[in-house]
């Protein structure tokens, strides 16, 4: 059975502004798993808490509408659960860097096989423009209205010294690029994160600023193992903002370490009658 | 009351060992057929300060210590000083003969005082210094004449993961106990033989929890370590391989929570414990849970708050704040065992009922239940059963397209887990259609708030056709009762034996489901009591204003400890006394 | 009731500008001498869907908007569609002639239809399509023969930023009116003339708690942005320079929390405003607030649950969680405003109460009373004035070293702030001594925990004995009274005036501090009371559960409401003339 | 009036174990404020919950012991109240890396104008030795019986990546270079980071290896202005392991970009009367 991308829409009324990046994102992650023909029965998509979040309602695999800032956490319950699934979060900037950021370099150390889209507007989108933490020094929003006082964060950076093993930014402007970073990244096995420069049309529109600056790192022939090399690229970021995977190395899933996981995922698991006897030598 | 009851305590400075010395002694007890209720009292610290190990032994089931001790060991002075008051006339002490105290004080207030070398043996064998404490066991074991042997097969379980670490504690032991033999003789301080030894186990709250857990099929078990919910994560941690069940900790709890319901969507059945500050952090998600419908099962082992308070000391505070914690309103179980056999059938049913109505389920324990020791029979699994709710399994068979939350009688949708075949199951924080979408349509938001509110009904349903929802001892007939709940359990029932003893009969109330409130149960109950006694270990009297709301009656007499220690059963004698008077 | 009664609504898609036209009329009336009382709702998105803002205008003081309405502005379609059967018997329509609809449907239903080339004239301006609400509010003045230049002066005023705009906006409003002064005539409507300005202001409950804040001297206010609570931080912000007030977005609210309580800790009055999800995640410190003894001040407003729910409509959900958040048990006060001018007042005395009694305090707001606009009269300063706690400033001048957790009398113990000469002030989450240091001693734990309760007396004495604590309307003696807290208020005043025009005469008792609880007050106010009828926006009665519980008595009769939209006047009317009945 | 020693004393009991490396960090801070003179009603010590966590109470001035993880937000409360304070917070790893990790970045970032020293002894000292992010891969703990299967976290590479202007090492084996460290980071204006490794002595005890391994960049040149240099050394972690600080910067600090903070502390301001009719405008 071939999956098409008519299949993966819904009945939910699309409620993004006209001219959003989300529109975007959407559009590459299907195209992705179609490219990939993977059933839809078998992909699990979570979202945070913002305009981002409404992504869930507009792809029709199954999907985790949860609070601000969880999509780790839920995430990697749900890998573990059932490793055979195949986990995609979708945060905003403001769910995985302000209220969820801690969840961030523990998802990478620990290698967990999900893959982590960050729609980075550099604002909050759906509380109507407030400042995020990726949200440039000076910009004027609802909640700096005399300009951020203070300095961004690199996201690349953070993600990169924390042990991810797949570091990558694309750019919301560049469908078909975007199509290919979610599909490499579904394809690595641990946890890829990938950065999307998401312009929000209504709040903070960047379309041009970054149509002007992207190029890809695959043009300029950036080595993917070079870890220096990527920190420094994650650095870059003036006249020219690169996109690509940053970075990219194989080491054991956290799910590859544990070796309750080997064989049937935990959910299928028989638990009909589990002999605690085995336990009582130590109450003994 | 049995014919057997003897209550030792064991003292010394965090790192001595007291907490070892004193679970030992009770797993030697049980094994020797008798039954043993032990609490490790020990403040907030890693070495040094003072802790002790204080339990009584009884020849029938026990369900609490008693405060007056028949036999100390005291590892230090500390000990003494502390502990002297609670020593029986004629009870004995043994000490370290290395200690310097003033014995002659000892002896005036009628203390049986035994000087041991416990220095002086751990040095001859060349052990370390904490081997004291197996000197000083041994050497009870002679005071009261019973079973070396048993002691020795303890004492080489307990430590067998080191052999040569085990050999030289019974070696302390055997010469502790010799000591004892040549200078005094045997059973100087009291005579207990032993019994035959029918499996029974030595269980904490905590322990009893996490072996439901493992009963109910949990395959995933999330914690952040806290006290004194930490032992859950310890245990399963210890035996993860042996029952396949992944266990992780994470960075902090509010992850803890995320993971166990994500884990449960996928279908995984997933706990997590934690104490009230962990608790407070999980809060936000036990209302995504319910929203979502995704069950879950969460332990509250509740500690002396406020805030950080007293970590290592119990309480009941944290009731009303499981009764109430996330925004909105929501159908939820609040279920408080009063023991560790309750704590173990208790947690399997947690599981179950999670999955049948699909909502968090919150397990509360408190500080002395969870980490005190109880004797128990070995579980009975027929009553332990899983059972799972309206799931579909592998493939949904439906003509209709899947709806996580299709519209039903009993408020209740049929579950599929990610990974069906033919069922694409989206679940949603957000107020949402049978599909899972979100919407903010007034007409569906009071058909899904009525939908959750017909899951609530058939939960006060289950509750109040339960007979385990509230559980009457004593005289069920008398007018006087006593109302309680969780841990307490223990120190009132052991005041019932002794009231029963003086001729005094009351009943005891205790209340097993807080959440749905087993109001007409409890109604019943108390239709003729004419004097009604709440016991909590806290400040306010929380089970008192739930009787209040649901009942519209208030308790007659107080009886509130919040000092961070459990009731003794003498306590709850003396207050009866003033009330029946 | 008042002469006049003048309801209008404005609809359209998120972006048209639905809300700040909605507004500006509210000014526009205010500034004419009348009363508004102005909703805006909208679903959880920016752009599309289907906003609308609807007001009601009267000449005496208002309270809530009435359902039916006299005159709709039609910015789409789907406005016509959905509001249509709110329209009053000739009514009057404003509708663009660009729209496609059926205009014979609405004539059928007796509705006047002025079709107004919106798009129209905006074209002709050159102006962008959203300055179409500005030529609609222009004809709407002209259908009710109301003074252009005072709508006029407040889109000058609200658009002043940038003068262009404001301009083209003036000139679109002025086109609208000519437009209908010349195919119409004036007042066709109606004719509302305007009064005197009597400086009147517009506020909603989040500007209102803002300058309360303001007033009280807060210096530092720290937001994660929450619907519906985050106006209040684009308010500060924007004012931040003119206050000399600190305004932080921090990382999150627990990081919100903490910060607002170190400040205070060090001398800055602070205040945080969440909505559930963001106080579910403060609640583990607002148990360490009270148990540090450091005042605080957090406004919850309310939304739609459980979990994320339906962020931007109303409920009234989180009354228990409020009362019973964070473990252990510690003294909070609780306060719910009924409408934006109490908000301010009672703001002001939020500080007081925090930094008096060295407590959290909780204001709960909810979506209703927090968004809604009010017409107030300029606010008495003298009723609203800074008073300090037991504070040391400057210097520590006692004899002893000072002692940051002192027994005293009434449980509140001198505070100093960190940076007093002679005085070291040390802080503790865990349970401490009189000087700050933590200790688990079971005595200490004790008179600590009298200490806290020795406060709660005192505040439910504060309470006890203050007006404003509940408050009644309507005929005191009447044998019928409803009850309720927060912003039914609104509803259930308009719904008094009805009544007493229909010559049914209830009273109202607005329960306004809900810990600690009113009781001795509402006991004395309830006495005599026959029929009580609880009126609530949630599902299970909350304020229900906390009369049974204190008072011992149940609500007779329920109106309870849980779609996210609050209660219209006539809603209330219904139901008390079914009980009258 | 001179500051000793003595004063610095309270009369709480120390209760940490015998060879524990917080007596270190201790003795360390009491010097450092001796010999900067700083007044005692002028220093706030904040801690975390852990064994480190007592710190406030074995020092004898200001102090705020807050739950666990929530060191900075109360320390940036505090600065933002009265500026003239010196704020400094104490740590654990767990606390700080565990479940207070988000603060940090922001923290970072922000520039805030106060020191956070992280006791990091690679475990949960006070809940009786569980793993922890900086626990290395493989070790047995309490919660890892089997051994840690998650990577550990790089703490100077996230604060260097985060845009800490002080970032440091200390060992609790070298009382006089902590004390140096200490002094240091009171002196820089803006917000300094000090992870000190600090054994366990009685649930992970690294004195002996931590003592064969560490040297100081102060021996080796190293230069603090160099940011990638610093980066490289924060990935120096084998048989050298150095201490001492690998970058420092000064920039605006938060409380510097803040008009509102010129002039007296906040906490001193007069508030009996505020004009409140000034905000009329945006109500009419
Ligand atoms: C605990 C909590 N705090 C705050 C909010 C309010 N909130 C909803 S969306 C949002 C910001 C979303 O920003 P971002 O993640 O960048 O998403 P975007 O809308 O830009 O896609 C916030 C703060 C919430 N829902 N929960
Ligand atoms: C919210 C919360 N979760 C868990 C705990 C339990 N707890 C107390 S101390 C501690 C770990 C401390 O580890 P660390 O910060 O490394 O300090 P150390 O004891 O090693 O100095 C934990 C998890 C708590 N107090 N609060
Ligand atoms: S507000 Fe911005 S991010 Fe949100 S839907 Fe509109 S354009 Fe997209
Ligand atoms: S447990 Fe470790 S960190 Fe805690 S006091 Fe003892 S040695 Fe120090
Ligand atoms: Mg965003
Ligand atoms: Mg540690």
């Amino acid at each position: 059975m071939t999956i098409t991308l008519a299949q993966l829409n819904t009945k939910a009324t699309i409620t993004w502004c006209p001219g959003c990046g989300n529109f975007s994102i959407l559009t590459a992650f299907k195209r992705a798993l179609v490219e990939l023909q993977i059933p839809r029965e078998k992909v699990v998509v979570i979202t945070g808490i913002g305009c981002h979040g409404k992504f869930g309602d507009y792809v029709n695999v199954n999907s985790f509408h949860t609070i601000h800032g969880r999509v780790l956490p839920i995430a990697t319950g749900i890998k573990l659960a059932n490793k055979e699934l195949i986990v995609v979060g979708f945060s905003g900037d403001g769910d995985a860097y302000a209220i969820g950021l801690s969840h961030i370099p523990h998802a990478a150390r620990r290698n967990i096989d999900v893959k982590y889209v960050v729609h980075n507007n550099m604002i909050f989108g759906l509380t109507t423009g407030q400042v995020t933490p990726t949200t440039p020094k000076g910009v004027k929003t609802r909640s700096t209205p005399y300009g951020n006082p203070e300095e961004p964060l690199n996201p690349l950076a953070l993600a990169l010294v924390s042990g991810a093993t797949f570091v990558a930014r694309g750019f919301a402007g560049d469908v078909a690029h975007l199509t290919w970073l979610f599909k490499e990244a579904i394809k690595h096995k641990g946890f890829a994160f990938i950065d999307v420069l998401q312009p929000c049309y209504t709040f903070y529109n960047t379309y041009e600023y970054f149509r002007r600056r992207v190029y890809k790192l695959e043009d300029v022939g950036h080595d993917i193992t070079d870890f220096e090399e990527a920190l420094k690229k994650a650095y870059e970021w003036n006249d020219k903002i690169p996109i690509g995977i940053f970075y990219k190395v194989r080491k054991p899933t956290f799910e590859e370490t544990l070796p309750q996981l080997k064989g049937e995922p935990l959910a299928l698991r028989d638990i009909s009658d589990v002999n605690i006897e085995k336990a009582y030598v130590f109450l003994r | 009351m049995g014919s057997i009851y003897f209550t030792y305590l064991i003292g010394g400075e965090a790192g001595m060992g007291v907490a070892a010395s004193g679970r030992m002694l009770a797993k030697t007890f049980t094994r020797g057929g008798y039954y043993v209720f032990g609490m490790i009292d020990y403040p907030s610290l890693i070495r040094g300060g003072h802790n002790f190990y204080h339990a009584t032994v009884s020849d029938e089931r026990i369900w609490s210590l008693h405060y007056n001790v028949d036999l100390i060991i005291a590892l230090n002075k500390d000990t003494l000083d502390r502990h002297l008051s609670k020593l029986k006339k004629k009870g004995s002490i043994i000490v370290d003969s290395d200690i310097k105290y003033d014995k002659s004080a000892l002896e005036r207030q009628g203390a049986r005082v035994f000087e041991i070398p416990l220095t002086g043996i751990v040095k001859e064998l060349g052990a370390l210094t904490v081997v004291r404490n197996s000197v000083a066991l041994g050497a009870s074991m002679a005071l009261i004449d019973f079973d070396l042997e048993v002691l020795l097969s303890v004492i080489r379980k307990e430590l067998g993961k080191r052999k040569e670490i085990a050999e030289i504690n019974v070696e302390a032991a055997k010469r502790g106990y010799s000591f004892v033999v040549e200078q005094y003789g045997k059973g100087v301080q009291c005579t207990i033989r032993p019994r035959s030894d029918n499996g029974h186990l030595v269980i904490t709250g905590n322990e009893a929890v996490a072996l439901g857990g493992l009963r109910a099929g949990m395959k995933t078990y999330f914690a952040y370590p806290m006290t004194p919910a930490s032992p859950v994560l310890h245990f399963l941690a210890n035996v993860q391989f042996d029952f396949d069940v992944v266990v992780v900790q994470p960075e902090n709890e509010i992850a803890v929570i995320n993971m166990a319901i994500g884990a449960w969507y996928a279908g995984s059945r997933s706990m997590v414990a934690t104490s009230g500050g962990g608790f407070a952090l999980m809060t936000e998600a036990i209302g995504q849970a319910a929203m979502t419908e995704i069950p879950v099962v969460v332990v509250l082992a509740q500690r002396s708050g406020p805030s950080t308070g007293m970590p290592t000391y119990t309480a009941q505070g944290d009731l009303r704040f499981a009764l109430h914690a996330s925004q909105g309103e929501f159908p939820r179980f609040v279920i408080a065992p009063g023991d560790a056999e309750e704590a173990f059938y208790l947690t399997v049913r947690a599981f179950n009922l999670a999955e049948k109505f699909q909502v968090p389920v919150i397990i509360l324990t408190d500080k002395h239940l969870a980490e005190s020791h109880l004797t128990v029979p070995a579980f009975d699994l027929k009553k332990a059963k899983v059972e799972r709710g309206k799931i579909i399994v592998g493939k949904y068979e439906g003509s209709e397209e899947y709806r996580r939350y299709k519209i039903t009688d009993d408020g209740i949708s049929p579950m599929a887990f990610p990974g069906t075949l033919n069922a694409i199951v989206k679940v949603n924080s957000s107020e949402h259609n049978e599909y899972g979408f979100a919407t903010a349509d007034a007409k569906n938001a009071e058909i899904m708030a009525k939908k959750r509110l017909r899951k609530l009904e058939l939960m006060q349903e289950e509750v109040e056709n339960c007979e385990e929802s509230v559980k009457v001892y004593g005289d069920e007939r008398s007018p006087i009762a006593i109302i309680g709940w969780g841990s307490t359990k223990g120190a009132i029932l052991e005041a019932l034996k002794i009231l029963e003893a003086k001729g005094v009969n009351v009943k005891f109330v205790q209340v097993v489901f807080l959440s749905p409130f087993p109001t007409r149960r409890l109604q019943t109950i108390l239709k003729d009591v004419r004097e009604l006694l709440l016991v909590e270990n806290n400040v306010t009297g929380q089970l008192g204003s739930l009787l209040r709301e649901h009942l519209l009656r208030a308790p007659d007499e107080y009886l509130l400890k919040f000092n961070g220690r459990p009731f003794y059963p003498h306590e709850v004698v003396s207050k009866v006394l003033e009330v029946v008077k």
